[in-house]
């Protein structure tokens, strides 16, 4: 549990920000300027925040009122740097070396080995940082703060430099380090699916204002947060777990129980009863009237229109399922028109499953 | 060869080799500490530490020497301390004829580990401070390694100053043969006699000759680094 | 034992023949540290280990008798020399220094005057006092440049950079590049004397092998090599020139 | 019209590539490694190609066997770097002088006023590089470029940076440099929807190999290329232009006419007439089987299945549109089995209108 | 105050200021024009400059001012071309003077330099080379202003180097009052003298504060300089 409160003044910039992040994965997103890395810094020691009281599972770390500041290299913060901060001196085995350096010796976490072979570094354990292209030094970086077995894992944009492939491959892994390891992590990212795949806790941050924080889901289906997101982002969360292997045969979908109905997810593998989380963007929602032809999307929820509100160009929707859990569905005032959506009307959802792998 | 010059002059080239790299070595650390407190530190006494630092490069070498000799010399507050704690004499031996060269090279050493110094991102050192790495080992293994080429510069400048120092060690530790008789000595010495141009020349082309050869390797040792460094 | 001798440089080429005779005949062996008087006085009044000093000017050796560094009882006038102006070889007409303006003409529009540092190094200071004496100082003042020390006036002139230069005949003996235009009248400036001495450390009596090399030096065959070299050999043994 | 032929040994990496890029934009797209950076170095004239030919327009930049290597600051190609690289000693406003100080006065281009206003960094202008954020330094990067007006602009993922809004701001003006400066662009990026948007060719790049070069339609429609991009990524473009406006009022809908028929989109603004692209995700589209329920799908188009490949976990099924054109659509095996798909079948595209944004 | 130092120091101390303020001002083109060819040139000769740079750090400075005297004095070959072909003597002239000094800190000058240039990120000049600056533009534009604090570093050592020189200076100029009698000059001269010892440490204490205060303002400025790229 990290609680932070802060409180800095920047030539013609003012952070002023307060939030908790509960065990897990907590995203900040926000505008370029709005001050996450400033945030981030100030946790990890590197900033001494005019006034600020931050504290990591009980222990106070900064606390300009009490005169508290522990050294950077006491708080057992990792750290992945925006601007990468790879030692130019050392090859990338000597970086990741470092990192392990001063892990303390019985924490949890992975070893040398299996970073290298997460972050597909291997090939490069003897060059120095110089000869790496943008996204080997974006990969080595975050293999280097793993090392170091953190408490708390700051991860300040790590992928932007990295391409879709190998997003899709460092994501699980993350994945695991929280749900296996349960290191908690501080995260920020443009990529609103990266942080719906890793965040417990959203926080969305404006002009060095905390605009909302809260439960993933929650923030993600708060139309009134919308504004803060790219309209293609918003969506909802559906909690699940996987079940059974499906009769039907091994045509590599999942079945993804959930409240509300099972879905037919593609590529998501783990054993039966694994908890899931699987967003599904307002984007990729159709609505449909009771009577449907058959069509290749697998997944169709009946649904109840809680609310319909703008958000131009389009309107965004907002369905209740039965079982529990809500979804958006953006689509046109046209088609809201068409067919005759109001508040209460008894709808279909059609999800797509390769809109959810 | 030995015929080329007098065997002396190769007693006092020996001599200034030994007097150049002792100096050398012997004031690397101390000269690092400055530099590190100088262009990181924030302490009272700074401005106080860094004239210091400076004086052998500001004053007269005859007047540099002339202190030390009231320092260090056999009847000097430290000479004597040192004789008798230590029992390191440093008046009149070729120790003092290194003590003279290493202050002498002095300023020039600081100055060029701490630019290097001012050169290190300190956003390195910030990340290897997330790490974990408590500061004097971030000192190590980051800031140290960084300035390597600015360590090896300083190292040269002072080398080969101390190779051609010779007021404030003709002054302190005066021109004994053999052993404080160094080679810009033993040129002072010949240069005191009318005619001796050949040896004065040669034993003046022995001693640059050493001394860029300090030179030329340091930088190509300097260059490795950075190129290291720098990954092309 | 080792006899150290602490010598003025002037005196090297003609010191060094001396103690290889003197070598050559004892087991001792004897090194010789060559610098400026100044500075060996002021290291022999810091603890050098210093056996004998020979000092280019009585003054030092006064300064270190007042210390009770020396053996007074050692202490003699070593050898004399003599004030000389020197001109390039190839411009070697005789100067008269009775003329007022002698100096002036021959220095030209602006040629320098090159002497040893005229208030402090004793060949300068002595050639201040003989061209004072002369009633010459006066025109030549603003034309003087000081050098360190003598051998750099001689080079000066030796180089031609100075058309005149004030020297010891010592200089203008071993510099085949220069030739003597005048010598300086005798009493035209203090006697030029080089004391030597016994150095006693905190009262402890001198080296016998030191004293006796000092005395061979002041006696021995080693005056010829002195003599060869255009110094002065002072009557032996000489009285002490303390005032 | 840039040619480039290179072959280039790194220790540990070969570079063989050889593309034509015809005026537009053309992208680079290839892992993290595959040699991106080291190509547009090579263009930029910071490079030195071991063996190679490069061709702007006409003039030779450099060729080895010639001798020839025009130095970069005579070659007139601006270049947003990877790594910003901003002068740390000229304020913002500096670093944008900069760029414009060899700028050819009857070059065409926009002014400062301009570049600051599109890129929103008016407030940023008397501040130094150390003192912005990561993204602001990314958008003053590309500002310095621009102002030198180029005769062909590098852009090394210059948004990876950037959140969605800033994004989706800068984008449409790259767009108008395009096609109204007729600023030829090479540009790398990770994201297929700035690709999508931006390049006219497209060149996948693999292990420093040109895998697949050509027109961006052709390149994101074969399903063969597809190993080289993300599954998410994998589409079709259909061409087109904005139609009269809808007799449906203004719901902020935009007609779009293909030959396959026309499709209603959501904020396009433009006038009748004017060409747009649309890149419908192979995801986004479902097949539907003759009769239809009513839904919020308002663009369906008819057409036949051409082929079936497999792309596990999914399929990919290519449709061939009556008037011209080709869709994909990623959709699952049992979808497949389920609606009985075949070569030849006669079959709907369904496409949300919120999908083709 | 006039009292406490005879008013010939002060003439002593107003030359040395003038001597050195020169020296360094005269030697800072070629000296960053030097440390520009060795940083980043690949020339034939770059090792002999290299070496040439270094000399005067490494030969006696007696022996460097009677080389100085052998070339540049009246009779020596470049000394006399100067004086014919565009009326500048430097024999027995403070402009010998400045020279002497400036030769003297010029190795110190380069190295300093030098290092600030390798230093400087060559990617930030490649990015100024895509924006279409020629590289003499580049270095002026970027390099330049990016070494500013190694410049002022270089600057600073040459002046306090040159505030003490002595050796070479009083070789090739002599030491004529109210000419070519700087401080260090003027301190040697007293320091033959016995019983002088007041009027040395006085005289040293004003030229070494001199150029302390040299050392700190400069020392402020890049500090200034540092802070402001570095941005915080
Ligand atoms: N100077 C060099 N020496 C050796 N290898 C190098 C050098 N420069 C780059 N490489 C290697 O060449 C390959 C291609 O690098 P490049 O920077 O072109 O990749 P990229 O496609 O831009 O990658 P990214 O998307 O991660 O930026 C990488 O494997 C990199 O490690
Ligand atoms: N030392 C500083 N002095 C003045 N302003 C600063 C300083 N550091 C950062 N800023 C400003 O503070 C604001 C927040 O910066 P910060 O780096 O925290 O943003 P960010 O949210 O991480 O942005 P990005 O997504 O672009 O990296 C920016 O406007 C930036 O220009
Ligand atoms: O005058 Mo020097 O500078 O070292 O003796
Ligand atoms: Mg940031
Ligand atoms: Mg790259």
């Amino acid at each position: 549990m990290l609680q932070v409160t802060l409180h800095h003044k920047l030539p013609g910039f003012t952070l002023d920000a307060a939030f908790d992040s509960p065990p897990g994965v907590t995203s900040i997103f926000g505008h370029s300027g709005a001050g996450k890395t400033s945030i981030v810094n100030a946790v990890a020691g590197l900033l001494r925040p005019d006034v600020g009281r931050i504290v990591l599972d009980g222990t106070v770390l900064t606390d300009t009122k009490a005169g508290i500041m522990v050294p950077a290299h006491r708080r057992r913060i990792g750290y992945v740097f925006q601007d990468g901060r790879l030692f130019p001196h050392l090859t990338v085995r000597g970086n990741l070396g470092y990192g392990a350096r001063f892990a303390p010796r019985g924490a949890p976490g992975p070893d040398v080995a299996a970073v290298v072979d997460l972050l597909g570094i291997g090939a490069l354990l003897d060059r120095r940082p110089g000869l790496l292209s943008g996204g080997e030094r974006a990969r080595v970086a975050i293999g280097r703060a793993l090392m170091s077995r953190p408490r708390l894992l700051i991860l300040d944009e790590p992928m932007a430099a990295l391409d879709a492939a190998r997003r899709a491959e460092i994501l699980p892994w993350l994945e695991r380090l929280r749900d296996q390891l349960g290191v908690p992590m501080l995260h920020i990212s443009h990529d609103i699916a990266d942080v719906a795949r890793l965040a417990t806790t959203l926080v969305l941050l404006e002009n060095g204002r905390v605009r909302r924080a809260g439960p993933l889901a929650e923030v993600l289906a708060d139309a009134g947060a919308a504004t803060g997101l790219d309209p293609g982002d918003i969506g909802a969360v559906l909690s699940g777990h996987i079940a059974a292997p499906d009769s039907d045969g091994d045509d590599g979908l999942t079945r993804i129980a959930t409240p509300a109905g099972d879905l037919l997810v593609g590529g998501i593998p783990g054993p039966p009863g694994q908890a899931v989380r699987l967003r599904v963007r307002a984007q990729d929602v159709i609505i449909a009237e009771g009577s449907l032809g058959r069509t290749s999307a697998l997944n169709v929820l009946p649904a109840v229109v809680a609310a319909i509100e703008p958000a131009p160009p389009m309107v965004l929707v907002t369905l209740d399922l039965p079982g529990g859990g809500r979804l958006l569905a953006r689509i046109t005032q046209r088609s809201v028109d068409h067919l005759g959506l109001a508040p209460g009307r008894q709808v279909h959802a059609m999800i797509k499953s390769a809109a959810l792998g | 060869m030995t015929g080329w010059l007098p065997p002396e002059a190769w007693t006092a080239l020996a001599l200034s080799l030994r007097v150049s790299t002792v100096a050398t070595v012997m004031s690397l650390p101390l000269a690092l500490a400055c530099a590190l407190a100088l262009a990181r530190g924030r302490f009272i006494g700074r401005g106080a530490l860094d004239g210091l630092v400076h004086l052998p490069l500001i004053l007269p070498p005859v007047v540099t020497g002339y202190l030390l000799l009231l320092a260090f010399g056999r009847r000097g507050p430290i000479g004597a301390w040192l004789e008798q704690t230590l029992g390191i004499t440093l008046a009149f031996r070729w120790t003092g004829a290194a003590l003279a060269a290493a202050i002498m090279g002095f300023p020039l050493m600081v100055r060029a580990m701490r630019l290097a110094i001012e050169a290190v991102d300190p956003r390195l050192e910030a990340a290897a401070a997330t790490l974990g790495a408590p500061r004097p080992w971030v000192l190590a293994t980051v800031t140290l390694p960084l300035i390597l080429p600015g360590i090896l510069a300083g190292a040269v400048l002072a080398f080969a100053k101390a190779m051609g120092e010779f007021g404030a060690t003709i002054t302190f530790v005066s021109n004994i043969p053999g052993e404080t008789r160094t080679l810009p000595s033993a040129i002072y010495t010949a240069l005191q006699i009318p005619g001796q141009e050949v040896a004065v020349a040669r034993m003046a082309l022995v001693s640059v000759a050493v001394a860029l050869l300090a030179v030329a390797v340091s930088d190509r040792l300097s260059r490795a680094v950075a190129r290291r460094i720098a990954g092309n | 034992a080792d006899i150290t001798i602490f010598a003025a440089a002037s005196l090297k080429t003609a010191l060094d023949k001396a103690t290889a005779a003197w070598q050559a005949a004892h087991d001792d062996k004897i090194v010789v540290s060559y610098a400026g008087s100044p500075q060996l006085a002021r290291q022999i009044q810091q603890g050098a280990p210093a056996d004998i000093f020979i000092s280019a000017a009585p003054e030092w050796m006064d300064t270190l008798a007042g210390d009770k560094l020396i053996d007074p009882a050692s202490r003699r006038d070593l050898l004399g020399n003599t004030l000389v102006l020197v001109a390039p070889a190839a411009d070697g007409a005789p100067v008269e220094l009775t003329s007022k303006d002698a100096l002036t003409g021959r220095l030209g529009a602006d040629g320098k005057l090159a002497m040893a540092l005229v208030d402090s190094v004793p060949a300068g200071v002595y050639g201040k006092e003989a061209l004072t004496h002369l009633g010459l100082w006066d025109g030549v003042e603003a034309r003087v440049a000081q050098a360190e020390n003598v051998r750099a006036a001689l080079a000066l002139v030796a180089q031609g950079e100075a058309p005149l230069g004030i020297v010891y005949a010592t200089d203008a003996h071993a510099e085949p590049k220069v030739t003597t235009v005048a010598t300086f009248p005798e009493d035209s400036h203090a006697p030029i004397i080089y004391p030597a001495a016994l150095v006693t450390h905190d009262g402890a009596a001198a080296k016998p092998e030191a004293a006796s090399f000092l005395d061979q030096l002041t006696t021995g065959p080693a005056r010829a090599d002195l003599g060869a070299e255009g110094f002065v050999v002072l009557p032996s043994p000489a009285p002490a020139a303390k005032p």
